[in-house]
């Protein structure tokens, strides 16, 4: 008598979302929308790829807005409305891993794109993000060149402590700047500009502005707050950053920030969505996938991992070029000389 | 009797309010004229305070009409009283406990000097008002919440004082107030009707009714029932239309009294 | 002239004075099903409408929902909405305890995430049994609100500043607990796999829903009628039969209604029980026992409640104790949807929408106003929105601006109809 | 005269309470026996509240003995007051304005039934109660904030009634009440003298004064100013005693209103 | 039994009534320096002490940094100090306004940030003028803080929901605004660029600080004079000339050792400037006309305020707009500080410092207590713990623990000299 709930599975989640759209669904979940790239980038550039191999797919979208618990539901959301491949970049990869069980449970193939998610995915694209610390790492001792002694002082302004990357991208800095320079200061900036100020202008009491050899910024955000906290003090030592934001570019251009790290988003986003749409169709993806990465778990996970870009003001123009910005978008009134100056014209 | 004009300066017709189940006034009439003290009396729960408020503009009334100098006005809000010239004394005193007693009793009509408070105006008069009245406060600069019972009743009927009212509506007045004080109140409810305001004055003590009232109105379970010329009606009367009965607690304590006086 | 014809109307009939009469003003009601309908219709003009503003503030979020995407309404989207809904839920409960007491607790977010984190230092890294470990995280957050209690109610600091300090100290505890791993996963098994996804009451049995439905209506009944006849028998008013029974009514469609469509996909989860379950026990504390009644009573008057003898401190610190002991639980249930202690639990805007729930549900900030099926009825609105923009599709820029908007428009139906009753006086 | 025990059961000695700069009770001696209705009286602003307000352990005393029975006792919170048996009914009422009239009147000593609250029993009780004193409250189950000042008034005193008080304070428990209501609550305070409870009755009214105390202490500026018998004592006398001087407000308007009789 | 031996004690030679005598009961003060003495000495065991705790928690915070970090208490590191508190004290300022009435406003951050994208959209995208950007800007936040206000003064809707909403959705409204580039660099010049940190009072001169300096003294010196002398004549009680030169000496040795010290790197920031204008003009509205005395009217007693003839609803209304404004000022205070519109700004912790300043400082949660100078004391607290922790170069989760334990502290000086008020029974 006492059946089980879900028996009649005709309302059941997969199969009505099947019948709805017959599996050409791909869902795609992004993590936060305070850093501009994803929803001026990857989304309209994922979609675009996915229109472009298979025109009756449609592409259902959830930004977590920095929230894994918030994402977690989406996964939930995206199961309801019946998705056949999820693209999913986690907030939170380990948090995320019970969502990609459930989603595969439902035969729902995931796709781990940007950050490696815990749990059963199928593949996974990406910059590695240690790699990145390691380039934010490498162009800052380029830019300090022979300053870059055992006892110059560097400071290091990292990401928020509460943000899993954040601590990969420090690790990968740190891979490359210890023995090489001396970190004399090294706080969180939080992510955000105006704390990254404050912290900037501490060091530079802490240390006197004339024995700043250098700065490290894990992003662009943050190296704002810490080139008007420098220039205030009246120094102008190398400084790095990360995401190539307008901004940051800007910077580089006025002789503000020495490097900034760039992701050609393009590349990624192509390859994300040939593999969701390979995946939908049941077609092999390998071809794409061209090589492996481990999961904290140990698991081997076919992937397709990009080279990163330093961009300094000798090549701000393979932005422009690769269609990121257009060049009014960088060059304003205030910055019309400076690119000049660069031969972006 | 003083002598009364024949337009009263304010009246209600057929006055009915409602809180939820509870039909507090029904059908009330009330006329006061310039130069009368009408008191108006009734047991607990009555509707006294809730006709006060009606007329006060606190919350607007179901039905009726409250009436002007003959016209028929819109009260909604207590701007509009005070704008008509109607000053209240609230049973609930309705003070603010922050602010000093100089703050409360200018509060809405500051007076101002180069656009700014002038305080030190304000301050003076406040003593000179509060020493009329014979009460003794600490010092004028001290919040309301410090003070007696008494003492704030004082300060809310000098704050009705100030401004310049053609009508004044005293909800009793002397419930908190010593001897003296509640004389020199008195004294006052009598120098109102020399220069020719309307005063409508709420007391339980027959006493105080009958020692200043020009007329008296009862209310009961919120409608009207009766209205007494103060000359020539004894207490018993009144009591007998507040309580609706001759017989209640009042004569039987007499009695009683009476009997064990034996 | 002492002729008493100046009497213009007096009252006829007036009973003697010290006898058990009721006031002829009250307007009463009339008798049976008819009298139940003109009493909803004076209600109805006079803003006395209690939760249903809100609950139709939720049927038109609903419908509008269901109207953009017919998945809205689904089994498995029902089925989302009430297991995402439990975990902030709890928090949401906590507060309802410290609103009352015209309070508010800031650190009920970040003592969650302390709560999941602990909970697996507990299990993961020292390898203590399940249930001892929910205990003592579950102790862990009692202790903390009491702490929070301790410098309110007794050096005086206000409640906004100690939980504000808290908030701050607990997210630095936690993040300082994980810092070697970053995040933790928790084992998917024992009480913990009972708050997730995949656990449903009596294992998805068709039947768990249809008892849990029949118990609550059960016991309605029963108590509503045993209260009529002994309020019958002591000669003080009572519900009548009709209105007992319409209640009833209207409780079990709801209830069955529930079950059948949550049965269709997955069932009941275990989450949504312990929620519900939770909210009943609360509801009973803070209506029918001495305590509950102080609470109300300190939120009511702090003055009169010292007068009456109550010991204000002792409910201060008890009360913020709930809130911590709340806010570890829900921490647990969090963690429970994704079997991971995360740096990031307890931030975003966890605290603010658990607030948001129980005000939204109808209780006040200013104390002494509300009761804990707010936190229920606020968690709906909210996670049917949340759930519902999920499924739209939309620019998170645009989500924000809708969440907002329908948020301030679901209080606004409750808004209007209140101010009919302020204008009627009432409040 | 009733009897009067040895041994008060309430007395001060010397007692002394400051607020910021006022110094509102200076060196103030008071005695209660038990069957003994004690009537304290005093000008605004005297001190009566606040010496009340020591006894109920609502502040502390700064200095000065307060004993009970003989015996030294500290009353620092209102609990200690309410174990000795110290009831108190507190001019400014103080009640839950959000709970209904049931609530307030058990708040604190709730009737239990296996556990929970019994709200038929509270319930079937307070309308008894009320009903004694003669008010109608329309349901005891609407909130204090709706109810009339004097309907209030009332549901304070019938909550120090309530338990099973020894001495039993009330700070013009008649200052709202209607002719009858008053009546009511000063037979009930003879019950109370009857039943030998100790009673302390604040109140302006010299009527209601010399109709039920037995002693009456005058505070003045916070201090003793006498302490009179009410048998053979005039009102005249304790008058001057309140105000400090034959000569005063009360008199003066006597004296006019006599001039304007002739 | 009539004879008056009973009056134990009458008291003699008592003034006739109806005239003007002081109350015998007041402790009055001695003349002269001696009387100040004794009444600080009174004071100070009653516990009305004002903001002196607040000072006091302040000194020990700086002791005990310095003994941590003798750069603490360095020219550069106060100047550091005084120009970053500028930006969240906008944003606090705006709040006392709001607490002033006993409500609250959670848009202030987010409202913020979004003034922050409006000005540079407005100007780089659309290449304002300057100064007409910065007016707009503004008025945005006045028009926001205007709406806010309409549904909490109008509709009902309780104004924590109202801001609530806000918060949610403004942020959406600021995140579409940069939705095309993400950040937006602002021109280090006009307006902004004395917002920013390289921009001082007359331009970096030394004598900047010391005709601040002089004229705030020469202001309140001759203020009070002119006070005592109107408060003589009129025979009213007066401040002691001994009492004004005292309050003078002390302003006077705070402001010039201030100037000195920030004279000693760089000079007074004119962010810094600009915030102690703010605060002068706000504490003379709130205090010296009759708009201030009714948001004070509102906030302790709303139906005291309406039967005055208050308009509650204007004056609500308005005061959201100053909140509003304020906000927006702020945000424009914080740009300056990096030149940049982001998408970070306005979130994370800025929303509870600004409310913990102002509460820090000393202005009540519940309404009509306050005033903005504690929107002064209280950034001064939360900024040296921010500036101290950064200096001391700590892990971010012990800096968590360390701000919160901090807070707490801070506030508890406060309470425990309340405390002695409370049980002396004034408050
Ligand atoms: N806001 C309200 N909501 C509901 N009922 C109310 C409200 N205000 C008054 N009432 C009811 O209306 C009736 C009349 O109250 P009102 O205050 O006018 O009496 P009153 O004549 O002033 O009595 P008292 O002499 O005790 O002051 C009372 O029964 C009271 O319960
Ligand atoms: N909390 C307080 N803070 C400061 N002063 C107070 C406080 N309470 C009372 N006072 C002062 O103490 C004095 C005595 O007040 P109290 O309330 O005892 O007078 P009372 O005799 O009860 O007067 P009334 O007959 O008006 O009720 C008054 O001058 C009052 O201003
Ligand atoms: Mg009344
Ligand atoms: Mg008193």
């Amino acid at each position: 008598a006492c059946g089980k709930a879900g028996d009649d599975k005709k309302d059941s989640g997969s199969t009505a979302g099947a019948s709805k759209s017959a599996n050409k669904t791909i869902g795609l979940l992004l993590p936060e929308n305070a850093t501009t790239r994803y929803e001026k980038f990857d989304r309209p550039l994922i979609e675009a790829k996915i229109k472009e191999l298979c025109p009756d797919c449609t592409v259902d979208y959830a930004n977590a807005a920095g929230d894994p618990a918030k994402q977690a539901q989406q996964v939930n959301t995206m199961i309801t409305k019946g998705v056949g491949v999820l693209i999913l970049d986690a907030q939170d990869s380990t948090g995320i891993k019970s969502s990609v069980q459930a989603a595969v449970d439902k035969g729902i193939k995931v796709v781990a794109y940007d950050r490696l998610a815990e749990g059963p995915v199928s593949a996974y694209v990406s910059y590695d993000n240690e790699k990145i610390g390691e380039l934010q790492g490498q162009a800052l001792l380029d830019a300090m060149g022979p300053k870059a002694t055992p006892s110059a002082n560097v400071v290091m302004i990292n990401g928020d402590p509460a943000d899993p990357n954040a601590a990969m991208f420090k690790e990968g800095a740190h891979k490359i700047l210890d023995g090489k320079v001396k970190i004399a200061y090294e706080q969180s900036g939080l992510w955000k500009d105006t704390v990254a100020a404050q912290k900037m202008s501490a060091a530079i009491t802490q240390l006197g502005k004339a024995n700043i050899a250098g700065v490290y910024s894990a992003n662009d955000g943050m190296a704002g707050g810490i080139a008007t906290a420098l220039k205030g003090a009246g120094i102008n030592p190398p400084l790095t950053g990360q995401d190539a934001e307008v901004a940051g570019l800007q910077r580089i251009l006025a002789g503000t920030q020495t490097a900034t790290i760039y992701k050609a988003y393009k590349p990624e986003a192509d390859a994300t969505a040939e593999i969701a749409v390979d995946l939908l169709q049941g077609k092999d993806f390998k071809s794409v996938a061209d090589t492996t990465a481990k999961q904290t778990s140990g698991t081997e996970v076919p992937a397709k991992l990009l080279p990163a870009t330093s961009i300094t003001k000798a090549n701000v123009n393979v932005v422009i070029q690769d269609g990121l910005y257009t060049k009014d978008q960088i060059c304003t009134a205030q910055f019309a000389a400076a690119c000049a100056a660069a031969g972006i014209n | 009797m003083v002598y009364v004009s024949a337009t009263p300066v304010l009246a209600l017709r057929g006055v009915s309010k409602r809180f939820g189940a509870v039909q507090a006034l029904t059908d009330v009439d009330l006329e006061v004229h310039a130069g009368e003290v009408v008191a108006l009396v009734g047991d607990n729960g009555a509707g006294k305070s809730t006709l006060v408020k009606t007329i006060a503009g606190v919350h607007p009334v179901d039905d009726g009409v409250i009436e002007w100098e003959g016209r028929p006005v819109h009260v909604n809000r207590p701007q509009d009283a005070q704008g008509l010239g109607i000053a209240t004394v609230y049973q609930d005193l309705a003070l603010c406990d922050n602010l000093d007693v100089v703050g409360n009793l200018y509060l809405g009509r500051e007076l101002l000097r180069f656009g700014s408070l002038d305080e030190v105006a304000m301050e003076q008069r406040s003593r000179d008002l509060l020493n009329t009245l014979s009460i003794r406060i600490p010092s004028v600069r001290i919040p309301i919440a410090s003070l007696s019972g008494g003492q704030r009743q004082v300060v809310a009927i000098a704050r009705a004082l100030i401004g310049d009212p053609k009508v004044v509506i005293l909800d009793e007045p002397t419930a908190a107030l010593g001897v003296e004080q509640t004389a020199q109140v008195l004294d006052l409810v009598e120098r109102l009707r020399e220069r020719r305001l309307g005063v409508i004055l709420i007391s339980h003590n027959m006493a105080d009714v009958t020692a200043v009232a020009d007329t008296v109105h009862v209310l009961r379970l919120g409608r009207n029932n009766g209205v007494f010329p103060v000359k020539g009606t004894t207490n018993e009367q009144i009591i007998a239309a507040i309580t609706g009965a001759t017989d209640n607690a009042v004569t039987r304590r007499l009695a009683r009294n009476a009997e064990a006086a034996k | 002239m002492s002729d008493k014809t100046t009497i213009r109307k007096p009252v006829d009939e007036v009973p003697p004075p010290a006898v058990a009469t009721v006031d002829p003003r009250l307007l009463v009601r009339e008798e049976g099903f008819k009298g139940y309908l003109t009493e909803f219709k004076r209600k109805l003009k006079g803003g006395e409408l209690g939760s249903l503003p809100v609950i139709v503030a939720l049927i038109i979020i609903w419908t509008i929902f269901q109207v953009k995407d017919d998945l809205f309404l689904s089994s498995a989207n029902m089925v989302n909405i009430s297991f995402f809904m439990a975990g902030t839920g709890m928090l949401s409960i906590g507060l309802v305890f410290v609103l009352l007491l015209g309070e508010i607790d800031l650190s009920v977010a970040s003592v969650s995430g302390l709560a999941a984190s602990v909970f697996a230092t507990l299990t993961v890294n020292h390898g203590l049994n399940d249930w001892l470990a929910v205990v003592l995280t579950i102790l862990t957050g009692v202790a903390i609100g009491a702490f929070h209690g301790f410098f309110f109610a007794k050096i005086g600091v206000p409640a906004f500043v100690v939980t504000l300090a808290g908030f701050l100290g607990w997210t630095g505890l936690m993040q300082w607990l994980l810092r070697g791993t970053g995040s933790l996963t928790i084992e998917d098994k024992g009480l913990l796999h009972m708050l997730g996804q995949r656990s449903f009451f009596m294992d998805q049995s068709i039947a768990g829903g249809y008892i849990l439905a029949t118990l609550g209506v059960a016991l309605l009944l029963i108590g509503s009628l045993i209260d009529q006849a002994r309020r019958r028998k002591a000669r003080v008013p009572f519900r009548p039969t009709s209105e007992i029974l319409l209640r009833t009514v209207a409780l079990a469609v709801v209830s069955y209604v529930a079950a059948y469509v949550l049965n269709k996909s997955a069932g009941i989860p275990n989450a949504l029980v312990f929620f519900l379950a939770a909210l009943v026990i609360c509801d009973f504390v803070l209506r029918r026992t001495t305590y509950g009644r102080k609470i109300f009573a300190v939120g009511g008057s702090i003055e009169a409640a010292r007068r009456a003898g109550i010991n204000v401190a002792l409910i201060r610190i008890t009360v913020f104790a709930i809130s911590g002991g709340f806010a570890a639980l829900g921490g647990l249930f969090l963690a429970g949807q994704t079997y991971t202690a995360t740096l990031q639990a307890g931030t975003g805007n966890l605290l603010m929408l658990a607030i948001a729930a129980a005000v939204i549900g109808g209780t006040s900030l200013f104390g002494g106003r509300g009761n804990v099926w707010s936190a229920l009825l606020g968690m709906l609105v909210i996670q049917s929105i949340q759930t519902g923009l999920d499924l739209l599709n939309m620019d998170q820029s645009i989500q924000y601006m809708i969440t907002g908007a329908v948020l301030l428009a679901a209080v606004v139906v409750d808004s209007v109809s209140r101010r009919t009753q302020r204008s009627s006086g009432r409040a």
